[in-house]
């Protein structure tokens, strides 16, 4: 699965983007993170305010609770600040 | 006649004026024309530039999803969003909104309506670089934006 | 800093870019800016235009009066507002609110409030000129307009 | 003191502006109106709907129970439809 970052997680985790196997015991974005969190003390640090995070799975926005489902990217990143 | 939201997600600046007549030029149906730009502040002169980061794709996806938004509940004859993305000075535009209808409460509840969704759920971040040569940290999102977008629900 | 609202009545046509340009260029305090374009329609091709009579004198004192009202309520950096009069044909402009702030919803709601309070309370009347030929009858004030003005007031 | 028609109020009228003498008798915009009514047919025409014609007291909005004063200028009008 096509993982991406932006903004200040994009900077903790210190990649843009990452391509990971995805254990089958992972089903939802919360299991997702849980397993991201897991890989280095990198994305723990990204993933340590679980709260201040927002995800989107093929560039839709959803809940932590969403189930993976068929998805090919999902990205992590902060509250939005545009406009 | 359904009318289609133009998105655009640019680095380079836009302009407004052929922005708006875009929307209103030779037409006999447009009452009202209404335009919101977002430009940057240098914050009494403490802010050398906002970087904006954006989420190429998904960016103009969610822009169109909530244009599209719009187009269904105000009766429009035209909207246009454009937002910016890269290294802004101060001064300069950030974001804009220009939507164009008979009456004039549906254009600016549709543009008002863009803004509060754009801010809460566009993917762009903004990072402060300040004068004093520091890149300062990233802007954090406001409750009050989150309670602006909330109006739209009730 | 008091900011002085810029008020003309006129019967020549106004320049957007121009009036939003004065307002915002220069400075790095606008974080932004709101333009309501007020437009003559063509009524589903009935209308071939509007005229447009007015109090001189009373129109720019009762627009300066809602403008400095708006002033006093809204942290705004800057607020303009052209009123035409005489005959103006379908696609073409009437009337015209700017308003700029370091915020936008501040920006956003001077204008509405100042569109509200302008048609209730600044002295135009439009009469209509049809293509059939007949001058048509004087424009009734909507009930709806009054309901608007009534908002800025709770 | 001077007065002013705008709109269908001058249409009717047949005057965009006059001036009267003001009877000592009238002390409001009342009774402004209730002697421009006496003036003549088309004045009493154009204050038919009393209730659809606003009033200004030198450039400035008052109601019908307004004193008159001082004020050297009366306006009488419809509703307004600018913007």
């Amino acid at each position: 699965m096509n993982i991406r970052y932006f903004a200040w997680v994009r900077e903790r985790v210190g990649l843009e983007e990452e391509t990971i196997e995805v254990p089958a015991s992972v089903k939802t974005v919360a299991d997702l993170i849980g397993h991201l969190k897991s890989l280095d003390e990198n994305h723990a640090a990204a993933f340590e305010e679980e709260d201040a995070i927002r995800v989107a799975l093929d560039q839709l926005h959803v809940e932590v609770d969403a189930e993976l489902g068929n998805a090919r990217e999902a990205a992590f990143f902060p509250p939005m600040t545009g406009g | 006649m359904k009318v289609t939201p133009v998105v655009r997600v640019q680095s380079e600046d836009f302009d407004v004026q052929l922005e708006s007549r875009a929307l209103a030029e030779g037409r006999k149906d447009v009452g009202a024309l209404v335009t919101f730009t977002g430009l940057c502040r240098d914050e009494a002169g403490t802010l050398s530039a906002l970087e904006l980061e954006h989420y190429p794709g998904m960016a103009e996806a969610e822009l169109t999803r909530i244009a599209e938004q719009a187009v269904q509940r105000w009766p429009l004859t035209g909207l246009t969003v454009v937002h910016r993305f890269g290294k802004i000075p101060p001064g300069e535009n950030i974001v804009l909104v220009v939507s164009a209808s008979a009456h004039r409460r549906a254009a600016f509840e549709a543009a008002d309506f863009l803004m509060d969704y754009l801010k809460t759920r566009a993917p762009f971040w903004k990072k402060e670089h300040l004068v004093d040569g520091d890149s300062g940290s990233w802007v954090e999102a406001k409750s009050g934006d989150e309670d602006d977008a909330a109006r739209w629900s009730s």
